[in-house]
C-alpha cells in the first residue's frame, strides 16, 4: 500500500486473529528465541484445538529482533504491517523499548512475556503489560531466601545487560539496608566468554558465603563450575534467566544444590506435569527460560480478546486491565496500575540430580 | 596477586593458541580472517560430534581419548580452512585487500548459522570433562590441565617460530606476504603454500576449540566470535605475522584482562585492556615484536 | 634446437593491446638482446614468457614443451628464470634470505650454499650487506641482489629486464661480464636492455620491437651496423 | 647566498655510515649532479634534504633557513620538489591526478568551497587541471593521461613523476636517476627537458649514473664514495680526477671495450670524437619532434 | 601532441559511462527514493527504508575514511554512538528538540574524531584497525556503564524530528542526500585528492607537500561528523537507543557496505549500504537461516564482483 493507495489493513471480523511475537532468533541471544516460539506455538495449537477465540483461529507471526534495536523496530513495523492484533513478544529490554511507540501508535496491546526492565514500566504506557516478575520482585524474593539461609556476605554477579544488572542492583539495595546480610561485591562479567576466573578471583577475595548470579544460564553454568573449581564452598543462587536444565548440565556436579529465584514453573506447579511432558514430546527438549511466560502470554491474549469480544486495541487493553484471577504459571493474574504483576510469584528452586525442584515457596 | 598473573597467563595462552593461526594467515595474506574464530567453533563441534559418536569414555581414558579426538579434529578443521581459502579467498587474490574482508565475514556468518542450523542455537555440553585436580603453587591455584595447555601452546609457538624463520617453507611464506608475484618467479607455488598455511592455522584453531570444549565444558555456535576478535587483537599487539610476538600478545591481553578486572571491576575490564593497548601502540607503533619496517624512498 | 620459441604472441591489458603477434627465438647457449622504446612491450614479452601475464593468442615453447599456459612456478621449475623490471627484492627479508629464496626449488642445501657463496664472490657488495634488509639497500645494490637471486636458482634460460638500470658504470661492466660468464657456462639469456651498446656487445643476436611486435632481428653485429638501430638506440650516426 | 647548502651532513644506520661529512651547495638555477658508486649515499643525501631521513649530524639550509629535521611536507612547502629512484607514483590514480598532486600546495581552496562548489572552487579546479596538462606537455608525455598511472610504461612514468614535481612550482628540484630505463633517444629528450627546466629558473640536483647526460648538462658535479665527498667541481675537471676514475668511472683502457656506451659517448675520442656533446644537444633540441618519430 | 598510446573510448561507451557517472545516477536514485513511499508506504517499508537511508549516510561517512583515505577503521560505530547519545541525552535531559542538538553533536563528534585520531593516526593500517576497534568498544562499554547514558537499557523517549514516519523518511532522505553529495564533493576536491594521495603512497604525498597527518585527521573528523549526524537521525527514528546498537558487528557491517559497493566510489557505497541494510530484511522470512543466507550471498556477490558492485573508476573523463 502506497501513499496513494490508501490503507487496507486486515483487522476486520473475518480470518484468523493474528498475534505477533518479537524474539531473538539470531545474534547473541539466539538460543532463547526457539524456547519462546515453541511455547507460543503450543499455546496457539491448544487454543485452536478448542475452537479458537470468538470463533476464529489464532495465528502466530514471529519476527526476529536479534536483540538489536534497529532490527526490532523493523520487525515491529513488519508485524504491524501484517495486521497483528496483539503483541506477545519482547525479550531483550534494549530491543523492546524502541518498539513500544510503534505498537502504541498502531493501537496494538503488548503483552511482554520476558523483558522486564524498569524503563518499560516507567513510561506508564497504556498498551504495555508485563507478565514477567519485575526485577524488584525477584530481588525481594532473593533477599528473603538469603536472609532465611542465614548468609552473611553476598556476592552479586551480573552480566551487564539491563535485565541482569537490574536484579543485581536491586538486591544490592536491599542488602545495603542496615542489619542483616551485607553485599560483599557487585561484580559484572562479560557475556559469551568462557573463562571467568578473573571475576571469580574478585569474588573470592571478598570471602562471601553466598553468590547470586542474575544473568543467563550459559554463563551461569560456567561460573558455577569455575567457582567450585576455585574452592568456593558457600551457597550459590541464580536468577530466572538461568533456570534451565542446561545450566545444570553445563555446571555438571558443581551444579548440585544451586538455588534459583523463579516464578512458578510447570515442574513446581501442581497439575502442570502434563504440560512439561507434552512440550517435551512435541519439541524434543525440555522447556527453558521464559517458556512458560511465552505460553501464558498467548493464553492471556486469547483470554483478553475473548473478554473484550473484539480485537480492537482499546477494548483488548480494557479487558487486560480488567482481568482478575486468570490462572497463569505465576499464579492468578491481576495487573497493578503499572500493568505489572502484583506479586511476582517468585519461589526458590534447587537443583537436584540435574533438575530444578521446588525448595521453598516463600509463602 | 600470583593468582591474577596465573589466571591472565592461562586465558592468554588460549588467546595465543587461536591467535597463532590467525597471525599466520594474516601474515601471509594480510587478511582479517573473521572466520578464524568460527573454525575454532567448528573444531569444538567436530570434537563434540566425534565424542558423541564414539559414546561414553571412561574417566581414566579421558586424556588419551582427547588426544585422539584432537588429532582427528585438527585434520577436519585444517581441511575446512583449506576449503574456505579455496572457495572464498583465492578467487579474490588480486582484488582489493578489503574485498576479502567481505567474504571473510560472509564465511563467518555461514559457518555460525550453518552450525546453528545443524546443531541448534542451544549450547551443547561436552561429553568429556577434564576434571580439576589442582595444586597450590606460589600462592596460586593451578590445575594440571592448565599446565598441560600452556605447555602445548608454548611448544606450538616454538615449533611454528622455527618453521617460519628457519625453514624454506617459512621463507616462502614470508616472501609471499611481501610480494606474491615475485614469489612465483622464485618457483614458489603460491597457492600451495597458502593452502598449507591455512591448513596449519585452522588445525591449530580446531585444536584450541576441542581443548576449550573439554576444559570449559560448554560450546555454542557463537563461541568463536569473541575469541576471534581477541585473537586478532593479540596478533596485532604482538606485531603482525610475528609468531613469538603473537604469543606474547595473547599472554599480555590475558594479563591485562585479569588485572583490569581486579583493579577496575569486570564492567570496565575491556576499557582498561583496550586503553592500555592504545597507549602502548601509540608509543610503540609496530607492536611488541613487530619489525620496524624502514621503507626506502 | 631453440631453447625458447615465441610465436605470434598477443597480450591485452584490459583494453590495451600490448603485444601484437610477437615472435622470437632464443637458441641454445645464446644471448639475445631485446631493444625497444618505452612501452614497446619488452617487459610484457618477458612477463608472458615467465607466466606472469596470460597471452590471449600465440604460443610459447620452452625446451620443446609448450608452456603458454603454465604457471610461473612450473616454468621456473623447468629452468626458466626471470629477473623482473624494478628489482622486486623482498623488502623485509635480509640479503642472505633473498638469495636463499632464489634457491627455493633446489633441495640440496649444500648446493644452495655453494651458489650463494658464488654470488657473494661475484658481487662482493652483497656479501658486505648479508644481514641488511633487502628493502633498505641502495637502488644499485637491490639490482645486484635481484640478479644474484636469479643465479642461485640455477637457470637454463635467464630473462633479464634492464639489469643495468641504476648501476654505476663500473658495475654495469661487471654485470655484463657476469652475464657473459654465466652464458659461457651454458645458460641462455634473453636480455632486455636500454643500454643497447652494452647489450649488443655481449649479445649474439638481437631484436628490435615496436608497438608489440618485432620489426627487426639479426645478429648483434648486423644490428650494430643497422642505421635505424644506430640512430634510435646507439646514438651514433 | 646559495639556494641549498648542506653542511657536514652525517647519517648512520646502526653501525653503517651512509653519509660521512658531506657538504655542498647549490646556487639559484644551477644544475648540480651528484654521482658515485652504488651505495655511496646519494639517495640518502636526497632523503636528508627532503626530510625523509633525519640526519645524525650536520645542517641543511635552504636560502639560509635551517630545514634539518623538518617533515617532508614542510620542506616541500618551502619550494623543494623531488622524484624517486624507485618510482613512487599514485598508481591507481589517473595520470592527471598524479600531476595535480603537485598543485596541492598552491591551490587555494577550502572545504567550504568544495562543499558548495563556489566560483573559487571552479576557478581553482580549472587552473589545477590546466596546469597539470601544461606540465605533462612540458615533459612531453605521450601516453594516455586520463587512465591509471601504473598502466604507463616505465619510461613514461618517469616523465609523470617529473611533471608532478614541476607542478609544485619548486625553486629546487631533486631528480633521482631520471634517465634510468631510458634508451639513447629518450635520454636525449631527458637532457633537453632538464635544460628547459633550468630555463624556468629552477635549480636542479641530479643523481645519475649516465655519464653522457651528467657531463653534458651539469654545471657542477659532486662525487661521493662511501658517504664521503671525493670531488666537487666542473664536469671536465671531475672527469679527469684520478680518485673519481678509480672509484667510479673506471679506467679508460678498461672501458673502451666493455664499459657503458654513455661514458664512451663523451669520453671516447676515437669513436664519436667531439660529437658526444653535439649529438646530445642535437637530440635534445629536436627531442620533441624526433621523439614521436621514434615511438 | 597526440600519442599512439592515448586510447579513445568509443562515443557510445563514453555516453553510457557519463550516464552512469554519479550525477545522473545519483539523481535517478534520489527520485527513486522520493517516489518509493507512493508505491509502498507500510510502516514496515518506511522503517526499513529509513534505516537504509541512515545506513547510507554512515557508509558515505566511512567511505571518506576508508575509501578515500585508506584508513582501516573497525570502530566507526563509535562516532555513530557519540552522535546518537549526545543528541539523546541532551534532548531527554534538557528537553531540547532534536534539531537543536545538532550543533552540539557536530562539536562533540569533531572532538571525538580528534581524540581518537590524534594519538593513533601515526599507526600503519593494521594497527590502526585494532586501535579503532578498541575505541569502538570503549565507547560502547562506557555508554553501558555510565548512568547519564542510561546504562545497559539506554535512553528512551527521544523526540522524533517529525510527527509522521513518512515525513521523517523524507527528511532523512533529504539530509542523507545532502550528506552523500557533500562527501562526494569533498572527495573530488583538493582535500579529497590529498586523501587519495595518502592512501596510495604516503611518502610521495609528503614529498608533494601534503601534511599527511593533518590530512588523515581531516578524514577522520569528516567521517566522525557524518557518523555523528547519522546517529542523530538514528536516535530520532528509534526514539530509544541502547549500547546494543553500537557493537563491533555494526562497524563491520558499515565497512562491508563500503567495500561491497566499491571503495572510494560514491554511487558504490550508496548501493552497498542499501544492499547490506536491506538484504537481512529481504531474508527475514528465513528466520534462523537468515544470516546463513546472508553470508552465502555476501561471498557470491564478492566473487562475482571483486572490485565491488560499482567500483570507483580511476579513468577521468577527458574534458
Ligand atoms: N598493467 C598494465 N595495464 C595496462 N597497460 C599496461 C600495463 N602494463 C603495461 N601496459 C601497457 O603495455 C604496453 C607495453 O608495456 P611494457 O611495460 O611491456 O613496455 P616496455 O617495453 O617494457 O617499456 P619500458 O622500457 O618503459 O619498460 C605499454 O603501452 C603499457 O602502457
Ligand atoms: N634505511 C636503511 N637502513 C640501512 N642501510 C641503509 C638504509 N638506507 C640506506 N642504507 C645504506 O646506505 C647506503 C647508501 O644508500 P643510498 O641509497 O644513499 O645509495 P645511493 O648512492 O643512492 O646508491 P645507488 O646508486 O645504488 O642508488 C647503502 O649502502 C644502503 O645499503
Ligand atoms: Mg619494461
Ligand atoms: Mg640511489
Amino acid at each position: 500500500q502506497g501513499l496513494l493507495g490508501g490503507d487496507s489493513q486486515a483487522g476486520d471480523g473475518k480470518g484468523p486473529i493474528v498475534l505477533g511475537m518479537l524474539i531473538p532468533q539470531s545474534g547473541s541471544e539466539a538460543a532463547i528465541g526457539p524456547y519462546m516460539k515453541n511455547a507460543a506455538d503450543l499455546a496457539v495449537e491448544e487454543i485452536n484445538g478448542k475452537g479458537g477465540v470468538l470463533g476464529r483461529k489464532l495465528e502466530l507471526k514471529v519476527a526476529d529482533d536479534a536483540c538489536d534495536a534497529q532490527t526490532a523496530v523493523a520487525g515491529a513495523n513488519k508485524l504491524v504491517t501484517e495486521g497483528v492484533q496483539v503483541s506477545v513478544g519482547g525479550y531483550c529490554s534494549g530491543a523492546t523499548l524502541p518498539t513500544l511507540p510503534i505498537f502504541g501508535k498502531a493501537n496494538i496491546p503488548m503483552i511482554i512475556p520476558a523483558a522486564n526492565s524498569q524503563e518499560l514500566v516507567d513510561q506508564h504506557l497504556k498498551h504495555v503489560f508485563l507478565i514477567n516478575g519485575t526485577g524488584s520482585q525477584q530481588a525481594t524474593a532473593a533477599m528473603a531466601w538469603i536472609t532465611k539461609r542465614g548468609a552473611k556476605s553476598v556476592a552479586l554477579v551480573h552480566d551487564n545487560t539491563s535485565y541482569s544488572k537490574d536484579i543485581a542492583v536491586r538486591t544490592q539495595k536491599l542488602l545495603d539496608e542496615p542489619g542483616g546480610p551485607e553485599a560483599a561485591i557487585l561484580e559484572a562479567v562479560t557475556p559469551k566468554e568462557s573463562d571467568y576466573s578473573a571475576n571469580i578471583n574478585n569474588i573470592l577475595a571478598k570471602k562471601p558465603d553466598f553468590v547470586y548470579w542474575t544473568g543467563y544460564f550459559q554463563e551461569g553454568g560456567l561460573i558455577i563450575r569455575q567457582l567450585r573449581q576455585s574452592g568456593y564452598k558457600g551457597a550459590i543462587m541464580v536468577g530466572d534467566g538461568s533456570v534451565s536444565e542446561k545450566l545444570a548440565s553445563i555446571a555438571g556436579d558443581a551444579g548440585e544444590g544451586v538455588f534459583a529465584t523463579m516464578t512458578q514453573t510447570p515442574d513446581t506447579l501442581q497439575g502442570a506435569e502434563g504440560w512439561v511432558a507434552s512440550y517435551t514430546k512435541k519439541f524434543g527438549s525440555a522447556p527453558g527460560p521464559y517458556t512458560n511466560q511465552a505460553y501464558d502470554g498467548v493464553r492471556l491474549a486469547a483470554e483478553a480478546i475473548k473478554n473484550a469480544g473484539a480485537t480492537d486495541g482499546a477494548k483488548v487493553i480494557a479487558a487486560l486491565e480488567g482481568i482478575d484471577g486468570f490462572q497463569m504459571f505465576s499464579g492468578p493474574l491481576k495487573f497493578t496500575p503499572d500493568h505489572t504483576l502484583s506479586a511476582g510469584g517468585f519461589q526458590i528452586l534447587v537443583v537436584k540430580s540435574g533438575k530444578f525442584a521446588l525448595q521453598d515457596a516463600l509463602k | 596477586m600470583s593468582q591474577l598473573i596465573w589466571n591472565g597467563l592461562f586465558v592468554g595462552s588460549f588467546y595465543a593458541l587461536v591467535a597463532l593461526g590467525y597471525s599466520m594467515v594474516y601474515g601471509i595474506m594480510k587478511l582479517l580472517n573473521f572466520a578464524h574464530g568460527d573454525i575454532y567453533m567448528l573444531g569444538a563441534f567436530t570434537g563434540f560430534a566425534i565424542l558423541g559418536a564414539v559414546g561414553g569414555i571412561s574417566p581414566g581414558m579421558a586424556l588419551p581419548a582427547l588426544l585422539g579426538v584432537l588429532v582427528v579434529t585438527m585434520g577436519v578443521t585444517g581441511l575446512s580452512g583449506v576449503l574456505l581459502e579455496r572457495v572464498a579467498y583465492r578467487p579474490l587474490r588480486n582484488a582489493p585487500r578489503l574485498s576479502l574482508l567481505i567474504t571473510a565475514v560472509g564465511a563467518s556468518f555461514t559457518l555460525e548459522y550453518g552450525m546453528r542450523a545443524a546443531a541448534g542455537a542451544d549450547p551443547q555440553v561436552y561429553p568429556l570433562r577434564l576434571g580439576g585436580t589442582s595444586a597450590e603453587i606460589l600462592g596460586a591455584r593451578i590445575t594440571l590441565q592448565q599446565i598441560a595447555l600452556i605447555i602445548v601452546a608454548v611448544a606450538l609457538m616454538v615449533g611454528l617460530n622455527l618453521l617460519v624463520t628457519r625453514t624454506r617453507e617459512g621463507r616462502a611464506m614470508r616472501a609471499i606476504a611481501l610480494d606474491p608475484r615475485t614469489s612465483a618467479l622464485m618457483g614458489i607455488n603460491v597457492n600451495a603454500v597458502i593452502s598449507r598455511t591455512f591448513f596449519l592455522g585452522s588445525a591449530l584453531a580446531g585444536a584450541a576449540g576441542v581443548m576449550a570444549g573439554a576444559y570449559y565444558g560448554k560450546i555454542d555456535f557463537l563461541m568463536g566470535f569473541l575469541i576471534g576478535l581477541k585473537a586478532f587483537t593479540s596478533a596485532v599487539i604482538g606485531g603482525i605475522g610475528n609468531i613469538p610476538g603473537t604469543m606474547l600478545g595473547g599472554l599480555l591481553l590475558g594479563l591485562l584482562e585479569s588485572f583490569g578486572t581486579f583493579w577496575l571491576g569486570g564492567e570496565w575490564r575491556d576499557v582498561f585492556a583496550f586503553g592500555v593497548l592504545i597507549l602502548f601502540l601509540s608509543v610503540r607503533p609496530t607492536g611488541l615484536l613487530g619489525e620496524r619496517v624502514t621503507e626506502r624512498v | 634446437m631453440a631453447t625458447l620459441e615465441v610465436e605470434a604472441l598477443d597480450v591485452h591489458y584490459g583494453g590495451v593491446h600490448a603485444l601484437r603477434g610477437m615472435s622470437l627465438t632464443v637458441g641454445e647457449g645464446e644471448i639475445v638482446a631485446l631493444l625497444g622504446n618505452n612501452g614497446a612491450g619488452k617487459t610484457t614479452t618477458l612477463s608472458a614468457v615467465s607466466g606472469l601475464v596470460r597471452p590471449t593468442a600465440g604460443k610459447i615453447v620452452f625446451d620443446g614443451a609448450d608452456v603458454t599456459r603454465a604457471r610461473p612456478e612450473a616454468i621456473v621449475r623447468a629452468g626458466l628464470v626471470h629477473v623482473p623490471e624494478g628489482r622486486r627484492v623482498f623488502s623485509t627479508l635480509t640479503v642472505h634470505e633473498n638469495l636463499q629464496i632464489g634457491g627455493y626449488l633446489v633441495r640440496d642445501q649444500a648446493e644452495i650454499r655453494k651458489r650463494v657463496d658464488r654470488v657473494y664472490s661475484l658481487l662482493p657488495r652483497l656479501a658486505e650487506r648479508r644481514t641488511q634488509q633487502g628493502g633498505t639497500l641502495s637502488g644499485g645494490e637491490q639490482q645486484m641482489l635481484a640478479i644474484g637471486r636469479a643465479l642461485v636458482s640455477g637457470p637454463r634460460l635467464l630473462l633479464l629486464d634492464e639489469p643495468s638500470m641504476g648501476l654505476a658504470p663500473l658495475v654495469v661492466a661487471s654485470v655484463m661480464e657476469l652475464v657473459r660468464e654465466v652464458n659461457a657456462e651454458g645458460v641462455s639469456v634473453l636480455l632486455v636492455e636500454q643500454n643497447a651498446k652494452a647489450a649488443l656487445k655481449i649479445a649474439h643476436r638481437g631484436y628490435v620491437i615496436e608497438s608489440g611486435a618485432c620489426v627487426l632481428g639479426g645478429s648483434a653485429r648486423d644490428l650494430r651496423g643497422d642505421s635505424r638501430v644506430v640512430e634510435a638506440y646507439l646514438g651514433g650516426l | 647566498m646559495s639556494l641549498l647548502s648542506v653542511e657536514d651532513l652525517r647519517l648512520s644506520f646502526g653501525g653503517l655510515l651512509a653519509i660521512d661529512g658531506l657538504s655542498f651547495t647549490v646556487g639559484e638555477a644551477e644544475i648540480v649532479s651528484v654521482i658515485g658508486p652504488n651505495g655511496a649515499g646519494k639517495t640518502s643525501a636526497f632523503n636528508c634534504v627532503t626530510g625523509f631521513y633525519r640526519p645524525t649530524a650536520g645542517r641543511i639550509l635552504l636560502s639560509g633557513r635551517e630545514i634539518t629535521g623538518m617533515r617532508p611536507s614542510g620542506i616541500a612547502g618551502l619550494g623543494v620538489s623531488r622524484t624517486f629512484q624507485n618510482l613512487r607514483l599514485f598508481g591507481e590514480m589517473s595520470v592527471l591526478d598524479n600531476v595535480r598532486a603537485g598543485a596541492h600546495l598552491w591551490l587555494r581552496q577550502n572545504f567550504v568551497d568544495a562543499l558548495l562548489h563556489t566560483p573559487r572552487y571552479r576557478r581553482t579546479e580549472r587552473e589545477c587541471t590546466e596546469q597539470a596538462h601544461h606540465w605533462l606537455d612540458f615533459v612531453g608525455l605521450r601516453g594516455d593521461r586520463f587512465g591509471e598511472a601504473r598502466a604507463l610504461p616505465y619510461g613514461e612514468q618517469r616523465r609523470v613523476e617529473i611533471a608532478r614535481a614541476l607542478a609544485r612550482r619548486p625553486a629546487l628540484l631533486l631528480l633521482d636517476e631520471p634517465a634510468a630505463g631510458l634508451n639513447h633517444g629518450e635520454k636525449a629528450e631527458m637532457l633537453a627537458l632538464i635544460r628547459r627546466i633550468r630555463e624556468l629558473g629552477i635549480a636542479t640536483v641530479l643523481i645519475e649514473h649516465d655519464m653522457g647526460l651528467v657531463m653534458e648538462v651539469s654545471e657542477r658535479v659532486v662525487v661521493l664514495n662511501f658517504g664521503r665527498e671525493i670531488a666537487d667541481g666542473r664536469p671536465e675537471d671531475v672527469r679527469r680526477d684520478p680518485a673519481v676514475i678509480e672509484a667510479y668511472l673506471g679506467r679508460d683502457d678498461e672501458d673502451d671495450e666493455d664499459d657503458t656506451d654513455d661514458t664512451d659517448d663523451t669520453d671516447d675520442t676515437d669513436d664519436t670524437d667531439g660529437k658526444g656533446g653535439a649529438d646530445g644537444k642535437g637530440g635534445a633540441d629536436d627531442g620533441d619532434g624526433g621523439g614521436d618519430g621514434d615511438a | 601532441m597526440t600519442a599512439p598510446g592515448a586510447t579513445r573510448a568509443p562515443a557510445l561507451g563514453r555516453a553510457a559511462s557519463r550516464l552512469l557517472d554519479s550525477r545522473w545516477a545519483g539523481l535517478a536514485g534520489l527520485v527513486l527514493a522520493l517516489l518509493a513511499p507512493f508505491v509502498i508506504a507500510t510502516p514496515y517499508a518506511l522503517s526499513v527504508m529509513t534505516s537504509a537511508a541512515i545506513f547510507v549516510m554512515l557508509a558515505s561517512g566511512l567511505n571518506m575514511v576508508v575509501g578515500f583515505c585508506g584508513l582501516l577503521d573497525l570502530g566507526y560505530v563509535a562516532f555513530f554512538a557519540v552522535g546518537a547519545y549526545t543528541s539523546g541525552v541532551l534532548s531527554t535531559r534538557l528537553g531540547l528538540p532534536l534539531l537543536a542538538t545538532v550543533p552540539v553533536v557536530i562539536v562533540v563528534t569533531v572532538i571525538a574524531g580528534v581524540v581518537i585520531g590524534a594519538p593513533t593516526l601515526r599507526l600503519r593500517s593494521d594497527y590502526l584497525a585494532i586501535v579503532t576497534l578498541g575505541f569502538g568498544e570503549i565507547i560502547r562499554i562506557t555508554a553501558n556503564n555510565l548512568d547519564v547514558t542510561g546504562g545497559p537499557s539506554g535512553i528512551y523517549g527521544i523526540p522524533s524530528l517529525a510527527t509522521s514516519p513518512v515525513v521523517f523518511y523524507y527528511l532523512t532522505v533529504v539530509i542523507v542526500s545532502v550528506a552523500v553529495i557533500g562527501a562526494s564533493r569533498l572527495g573530488r576536491s583538493r582535500l579529497g585528492r590529498a586523501w587519495r594521495f595518502v592512501r596510495e603512497d604516503e611518502d610521495a604525498a609528503e614529498a608533494m607537500g601534503v601534511h599527511t597527518y593533518k590530512i588523515k585527521l581531516a578524514a577522520y573528523i569528516a567521517g566522525a561528523v557524518w557518523g555523528g549526524l547519522a546517529g542523530v537521525l538514528f536516535a530520532g527514528q528509534l526514539s530509544a537507543i541502547s549500547p546494543g546498537s553500537f557493537t563491533f558487528l555494526q562497524s563491520a557491517l558499515v565497512l562491508m557496505a563500503v567495500v561491497l559497493g566499491g571503495m572510494g566510489s560514491t554511487p558504490g557505497v550508496v548501493v552497498g549500504a542499501i544492499v547490506i541494510s536491506l538484504l537481512p530484511e529481504v531474508l527475514r522470512d528465513f528466520a534462523g537461516y537468515r544470516f546463513f543466507a546472508f553470508g552465502v550471498l555476501l561471498i557470491i556477490v564478492m566473487l562475482v564482483r571483486p572490485q565491488g558492485l560499482w567500483p570507483h573508476r580511476s579513468r577521468e573523463a577527458s574534458s
